[in-house]
């Protein structure tokens, strides 16, 4: 039983740590007005990234910040094309996920003979146990020795939002997806602020995606992230757009999946196939929202470029 | 002293020439009105002087020294501040946060919150513009949110502040009071633009008037030396009637009649408690009222676009009670609607597919499912002709209309399917008194056609003026009747106001 | 850097390669055929090309621009091109075909050769390594998307681990995904922490978070066992075998014969441990005892012998009597 | 006031010709750098989808779907909705198709027309739950959708393995009656897999714009993509709306995978991953305006770069995944619509004088 639970406890926690990063990430994005479905595509520069700069350094911190670097450079795109050029935020998005997952796997089979994923990580990123918090039982499995990845997670939700909702950044930031007009009227300039956010998001997504790469897992393929930008996103929006909100939409979608992988260690595949525990993640989170989360108030102008009124 | 000395602006917009080297002088102390039609420039003119847009021509002095105003910060710094036509309020916001927001007080990085709450309180005070420091915009009356932009002006030390439009959102309760608000601004030491299309007001308060027409300054005369006609026809450029010529009433029977009605609003309260109302042919009756006592509840439960909790809506005797908005459409109901953007448009529609809005699968315009665009635009060309709605032709997207252009295309649909009940919420709202006079000769042709017309306005002058009967609303029940002939301006506002002797509650 | 297109054409004798979507260097059969490939190229003077397919509905084209190219060899890697080997081999009567990894259900075209291996026979060596290894009686199985080939793996383990320890338990897991490394991790770490101690694999992409998952926990307790390829080098301390499929033996045999003229069309060609076309990886003696590998190779023995019949089928699995 | 954000204006023709031509550019000098030959890989892409009959037959079939998912996409776009859910409303399209097609014995011609309506229906059906969930609970149907599509790929293996098959990776082939293939034009395209799902596909165009612009259905469903406020105001049933936005566009998604099963691979697998067609859709769609023809050409650029770009690496060694990169190169372009902006600097700067004779003619 204890086994059972530190098992759904640490996959949880396993699961959601990405996601949380992530979703920070398009939060602040959002938050900010600026629609961003390029997540995928930005934890996918951050996985590549990572995953390169760890096997050429050897140290899977500079591959971090590697992939946070990364990932700022790959908002740049978005945040022109949506912010300056006045694109439709969506369109830009989808380009950046075709542009990231593109360029890296182009970049993998160039640096690797052709080879569809890079070469073993050996130096990943490995759980860091907290001595003492750790041996509590099944709390401390998932929580006190996960990856340190995770633990910059929750900092990042608890900075985040001391960010958006305690410092005049934040507020400004908020303002100006909400009514960027009255933002601008109070001397916040819209296109700053905006592109902060953009890339903000780039940075925590980057960061996001190498975890799957150098904490994780240990090498980067086509299929590292495989859609979890888009869960993440889903994810942003089932927290309605705020820091714990999006902590709780995360972990409850990781909680799924513990949920979904302890029942076949259970042997229940035989009665149901296992395609339909797999599936269980998926279902679970559209019944929690249409049984108790409904409608969410996005950002008031999510989606709409500025223009501003001078030149 | 000159405050603010405007001279030769000019601002081109694409196809239009906004501001043609426009002249303007304050002094300080001085409330000093702008007037002119809808579209003539007066808001691009003030987003000039707060550095919202730059001029293309022109030079602009503030206290007697050259400045060159390139964003709202330089507007501040320079003691300039403005109140928006439309209002610049963030609304999950609170009210503090409005104030404070791009000039927050803060502590060790954080905004400091409790420092902020004082100040604004602080503030608040000195002027005698009560807010509630923590509210959240969403929660709070238009009048409260309009104070709330003033304090934002005054939170950054302005001494210049620019009203732009403030009084067409308040009831005559608010006007009053924000009239004394200025008044108190001024004696504080600070200089007023004000523009308003309400000749009545600006006579009221203000000491000077600038009138401009179609972007050309027309001149600026002392309000002493004027009176309200001679505004009107420098404005528009002819002589202006102001009394509507009207008929007696000639009512016949029952057509809408509310009994006993409970309705409530976004929050689940009721906001119409036991309403019971009605309206005869060949009438208009006029629901007058503060802002938020259940108007806007009791119109939408009437045209079914919201769910009566309890009572009963007959129209022609018929129950129209909880029925689909289509179907009460069809009965014969016309309805212009308060937010002419929310629900009376579909802006990225061309104007001539908004003319068609709810006849849009009836004939000639469509036929079986296949719309019939030849009918439908033949059919938008002759309203557009036969109401003056200005635009370019009928393809024109209905977003590329100016506020009045809008609200006559509206009206146009709503009035030609000769609808046997016509609901007008505000419809002259913002709209320049050209425009309004059209509006209301179009109301009273209505009403001299034996329809029955409710009119809900929070401009008592406007429901004074058109209606037979003045229903007046006060916490979601009808307060009282009263006769717009005989009864007195303080009548109908104590009336208002709630207070009122017992006997004329209606049961 | 391609290495794929450099084939040299002007050779006598061509063949080409259409992989699946897991492209030439998928660490898997894809790989292992175009290194037989490599090896017929150097050995026996064959010019060879590879196309990779982005998506399923490729096949048949790339199988196609081969065919029209007159290759006298086309292989095409995987189960999955069961269906698209026998439209073209149809189409292009002259032109000579092979897959991998089915038998196409028996129908075998004569210009097509299948080659297929008898992966439960390989899997049952990995069970009895596995069972006989345990400490904690409880051995576990990692399986990609459900379907009948990996359900051969897994019946060959089970079978394995049953007959070398009666008392010990397989839990079975399945990820459904052949890609999703981090499903493998949680899989494999729920499975150790349950108290399984080795687990073996047969996932694909979704194996790799076996391993990144064992190497964190203690050496010498926690095992993983690798597959298709020697995987030891994912995890050389905690690898205590692979079962390895020789499909660049099976590809470089088939074009070995093809040229001296003696290709076995409409043949199914199925390679097991007597082929030595199944096997456990060189690797394999570093953590298993001698004791154990002796028995491993007394089993080897008694299948190749037909002493055993291995099932390859979980009906065939509920039948079986170690 | 309220600013303008129109989805992607219907830029020019020349805009897009120019964006592709840039985008093709941003390819090469990628190329370059990592030391390919961008002249070759281009004549190689270029060539291998026009060279034989075959190529141009196997380009259409490739172009196909892309047009069917684009629709899909694009039609939701226009009626306020983003369907992610394109990929596994295709799957479950898919799924039905193959299953009426084994389990039905219907005469030729007419068993092919009930698998296209029932795989259509599939797709349909797909798309009413995140519709109706959107209507009735206020539920987001990007997430709906997104998470709709692992439980399509899922459940299409499941019922394979479990109910089409006996634990089999793929199912029978279908039987020709219920194929879309039409051997005539497959022969004059030597024998490429081209099916009817072209005209399928080119159908599906014009209905999309018959419906939305001619039709009083497309009045509504544009009126409430808009401004849902409004047209509840005018009498239009709002969720009703956009019900029926999301089940048509499900309905072009579930088009898109029957014909490519009925007509293309003639059988069902298990997958272990998307298929990535759906998700293509987003991008045709976007890249083509949300406009039928602009998504019938922006899917015939995608198809003819998916096609060529594998010969592309075949004779030049480049890697496919470059395209993608030209690809995202060619929307981003497009997007920030680059050519408008060049042009509105230069009118600005003529505004001025043009402005002064403007307000001179002005009445
Ligand atoms: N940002 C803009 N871009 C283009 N044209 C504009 C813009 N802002 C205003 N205009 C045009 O400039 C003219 C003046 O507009 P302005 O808003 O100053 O009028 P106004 O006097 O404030 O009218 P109202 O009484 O309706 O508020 C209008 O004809 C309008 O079409
Ligand atoms: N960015 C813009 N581009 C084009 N025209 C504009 C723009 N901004 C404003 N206008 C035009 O300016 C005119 C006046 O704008 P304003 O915001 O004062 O609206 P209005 O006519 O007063 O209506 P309302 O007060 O009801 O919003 C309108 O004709 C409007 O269409
Ligand atoms: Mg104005
Ligand atoms: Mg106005």
């Amino acid at each position: 039983m204890i086994e059972t639970l530190t098992n759904i406890l640490q996959t949880t926690v396993l699961y959601a740590t990405p996601l949380i990063l992530t979703a920070m990430g398009g939060l602040f994005s959002e938050r900010s007005g600026v629609v961003n479905i390029g997540l995928e595509g930005l934890m996918t520069i951050g996985a590549f990234t990572a995953a390169v700069t760890t096997l050429i350094t050897h140290n899977p911190w500079i591959g971090l910040m590697a992939a946070m670097v990364a990932g700022i450079l790959f908002a740049v795109p978005h945040a022109v094309a949506s912010i300056t050029f006045k694109a439709d935020q969506v369109v830009s998005g989808v380009a950046i996920n075709f542009l990231a997952l593109g360029i890296s796997v182009y970049l993998v089979k160039h640096l690797y003979e052709g080879a569809g994923q890079t070469p073993l990580i050996k130096d990943a990123l490995h759980r860091l146990p907290i001595p003492g918090l750790d041996q509590i039982p099944v709390i401390g499995p998932a929580f006190f020795n996960a990856y340190p990845t995770t633990y910059l997670a929750i900092l990042i939700v608890f900075v985040s939002y001391l960010v958006l909702y305690r410092t005049p950044f934040g507020m400004r930031l908020r303002a100006v997806g909400e009514h960027p007009r009255a933002a601008e009227t109070t001397g916040v300039n819209v296109f700053r602020m905006r592109y902060a956010a953009v890339l903000i998001s780039g940075a925590l997504a980057g960061i996001g995606g190498a975890g799957l790469s150098i904490a994780i897992g240990s090498e980067f393929n086509q299929s590292t992230v495989a859609g979890q930008g888009f869960i993440a996103l889903a994810a942003l929006i089932f927290g309605k757009w705020h820091p714990f909100g999006a902590l709780g939409a995360s972990t409850f979608f990781g909680f799924a999946v513990a949920l979904a992988l302890t029942g076949q260690i259970f042997g229940l595949t035989a009665y149901v196939p296992s395609e339909v525990l797999s599936m269980l993640p998926y279902i679970l989170t559209i019944l929690a929202l249409a049984g108790f989360v409904g409608r969410a108030e996005a950002p008031a102008s999510i989606g709409k470029p500025y223009e501003t009124g001078g030149r | 002293m000159n405050v603010v000395e405007m001279k030769g602006i000019t601002k081109r917009f694409p196809g239009i020439v906004a501001n043609d080297s426009i002249d303007l002088t304050v002094k300080k102390g001085e409330i000093h009105a702008l007037l002119g039609e809808n579209g003539a420039g007066k808001s691009t003119l003030m987003n000039i002087l707060f550095g919202l847009y730059q001029p293309d021509e022109g030079e602009i002095r503030i206290n007697e020294r050259k400045a060159e105003i390139t964003g709202p910060t330089v507007a501040g710094e320079l003691g300039i501040g403005m109140v928006h036509q439309h209002f610049m309020l963030v609304d999950p916001f609170t009210v503090t946060e409005n104030i404070i927001l791009g000039a927050e007080p803060t502590r060790r990085g954080l905004v400091d919150r409790a420092k902020a709450e004082r100040e604004v309180q602080e503030i608040s005070d000195r002027y005698g513009l009560q807010v509630d420091p923590r509210a959240r915009i969403r929660d709070i009356s238009v009048g409260m949110q309009q104070r709330v932009e003033i304090l934002k002006t005054l939170y950054r030390g302005a001494d210049i502040l620019i009203f732009d439009e403030p009084t067409a959102v308040l009831g005559p309760q608010e006007i009053d009071e924000l009239c004394e608000i200025m008044k108190n601004l001024v004696q504080e030491g600070k200089t007023i633009i004000f523009i308003t299309h309400k000749l009545k007001e600006i006579m009221r308060i203000c000491d000077a008037v600038t009138i401009i027409r179609r972007g050309k300054h027309i001149g600026t005369v002392q309000t002493a030396e004027t009176n309200e006609n001679r505004l009107a026809s420098m404005m528009v450029g002819r002589e202006v009637t102001f009394d509507v010529d009207k008929k007696k009433a000639e009512s016949g029977e029952t057509v809408l009649e509310v009994r006993n009605l409970y309705v409530s609003d976004s929050r689940n309260v009721d906001a119409v408690r036991g309403l019971n109302l009605e309206v005869r042919a060949g009438e208009i009756v006029g629901l007058a009222g503060v802002d938020g006592n259940g108007q806007s509840e009791l119109l939408e439960a009437i045209t079914g676009l919201k769910k009566a909790r309890k009572g009963h809506i007959f129209l022609h005797g018929k129950e129209i009670t909880n029925q689909k908005p289509r179907a009460v459409t069809r009965s014969g109901v016309g309805h212009i609607p308060e937010d002419r953007h929310r629900r009376g448009l579909v802006l990225d529609f061309s104007i001539g597919e908004n003319m068609v809005l709810q006849t849009y699968n009836q004939k000639p315009f469509a036929k079986g499912l296949t719309l019939r665009y030849p009918k439908i635009y033949e059919y938008a060309t002759k309203l557009i002709k036969e109401f003056d709605v200005r635009t370019p032709d009928v393809h024109t997207p209905a977003r590329a209309l100016s506020g009045g252009n809008q609200q006559k295309g509206i009206i146009a649909r709503e009035v030609d399917r000769d609808p046997e009940f016509l609901i007008a919420a505000q419809p002259t709202r913002g709209l320049d008194v050209g425009a309004i006079e059209f509006i209301h000769r179009r109301l009273i042709e209505q009403r001299d056609k034996g329809k029955a017309v409710l009119l809900m306005s929070l401009e008592l002058d406007e429901i004074r003026k058109l209606s037979d009967r003045i229903a007046i609303i006060y916490e979601g029940q009808i307060a009282g009747w009263v006769d717009p002939a005989t009864a007195t301006e303080e009548e109908i506002g104590l009336l208002m106001a709630g207070s009122q002797s017992g006997a004329e509650v209606t049961p | 850097a391609q290495d794929k297109g450099g084939g040299n054409d002007d050779k006598g004798f061509t063949a080409g390669l259409v992989t699946d979507t897991g492209g030439l260097n998928d660490e898997s059969f894809n790989q292992t055929a175009w290194a037989g490939m490599k090896k017929a190229e150097k050995d026996l003077d064959v010019g060879i090309k590879a196309l990779e397919s982005k998506r399923d509905s490729e096949f048949v084209p790339n199988l196609t621009k081969f065919a029209r190219e007159n290759r006298d060899l086309i292989w095409g890697v995987g189960f999955k091109f069961e269906k698209a080997i026998p439209d073209v081999a149809d189409q292009f009567k002259n032109n000579h075909f092979g897959i991998v990894d089915s038998n196409l259900g028996g129908k075998i075209p004569d210009n097509v050769v299948a080659v297929t291996f008898k992966e439960e026979e390989g899997s049952f060596l990995m069970g009895v390594i596995a069972g006989s290894m345990t400490k904690t009686n409880k051995v576990g199985f990692i399986g990609g998307v459900t379907s009948p080939l990996i359900k051969k793996f897994e019946s060959g383990f089970t079978a394995g681990v049953r007959a070398a320890n009666p008392k010990a338990e397989v839990k079975r897991v399945y990820a459904e995904s052949f890609t999703d490394g981090a499903k493998g991790r949680s899989l494999a770490s729920n499975l150790y922490n349950d108290g399984t101690d080795i687990i073996y694999h047969a996932a694909g992409g979704v194996g790799k978070g076996l391993f990144d998952e064992v190497k964190t926990r203690k050496k010498g307790k926690y095992w993983a066992i690798g597959v298709d390829m020697d995987q030891s080098r994912l995890a050389p301390d905690h690898t205590l075998s692979s079962m390895v499929k020789r499909v660049d033996v099976a590809v470089y045999d088939i074009m070995k014969e093809h040229k001296e003229g003696k290709f076995p069309g409409g043949k199914e060609v199925k390679l097991g441990l007597e082929d030595n076309g199944v096997t456990y990886a060189d690797t394999t003696k570093k953590h298993v005892p001698e004791k154990v590998l002796k028995k491993v190779d007394e089993y080897r023995q008694q299948i190749i012998d037909g002493k055993i019949k291995v099932p390859a089928t979980e009906a065939e699995l509920k039948k079986f009597k170690p | 006031m309220q600013v303008l954000s129109k989805i992607n204006k219907q830029s020019s023709f020349l805009t897009s010709l120019i964006s592709v031509f840039l985008g093709l550019l941003v390819g090469a000098v990628m190329m370059m750098v990592a030391g390919y030959d961008p002249i070759l890989a281009y004549t190689a892409l270029f060539q291998s989808a026009f060279y034989q009959p075959y190529d141009i037959g196997e380009t259409i079939r490739t172009i196909t779907p892309l047009i069917l998912t684009g629709l899909a996409v694009g039609l939701a776009f226009r009626t306020g909705l983003f369907n992610i859910g394109v990929e596994g409303q295709f799957i479950i399209g898919q799924l039905v198709a193959v299953i009426v097609a084994l389990k039905l014995d219907l005469p030729p011609g007419l068993h092919a027309a009930v698998c296209v309506l029932a795989g259509a229906a599939g797709g349909a059906l797909w798309a009413f739950l995140p519709g109706l969930l959107k209507a009735k609970r206020g539920v987001h149907e990007v997430i709906t959708t997104i998470m709709l599509n692992f439980v399509a790929l899922y459940a299409s293996n499941a019922v394979i393995r479990v109910w089409l098959t006996s634990g089999a990776d793929s199912t029978e082939k279908i039987p020709s009656s219920a194929s879309i293939r039409w051997d005539a034009i497959s022969q004059l395209f030597g024998n490429s897999r081209i099916h009817l799902g072209i005209v399928i596909a080119l159908l599906a165009a014009f209905i999309m714009y018959y419906l939305l612009w001619r039709t009083t259905y497309g009045f509504e469903l544009r009126a409430v993509g808009y401004n849902p406020l409004a047209s509840e105001y005018a009498g239009m049933n709002v969720d009703r709306n956009v019900i029926l936005s999301m089940m048509i566009s499900g309905t072009f998604a579930g088009l898109a995978g029957a014909s490519e099963l009925l007509g293309t691979s003639g059988y069902l697998a298990i997958q272990g991953a998307y298929t990535g067609i759906g998700f293509d859709g987003i991008a045709v769609a976007l890249l083509g305006a949300n406009s039928p023809v602009g998504i019938i050409l922006a899917a015939s650029l995608f198809g003819i770069l998916t096609y060529g770009g594998s010969s592309m690496e075949f004779a030049a060694g480049v890697p496919f995944e470059v395209i993608r990169v030209v690809f995202a190169a060619i929307i981003l372009f497009v997007a920030a619509n680059i050519v408008r902006w060049y042009m509105q600097r230069r009118k600005r700067k003529k505004v001025q004088q043009t402005n002064e004779k403007a307000v001179k003619t002005d009445d």
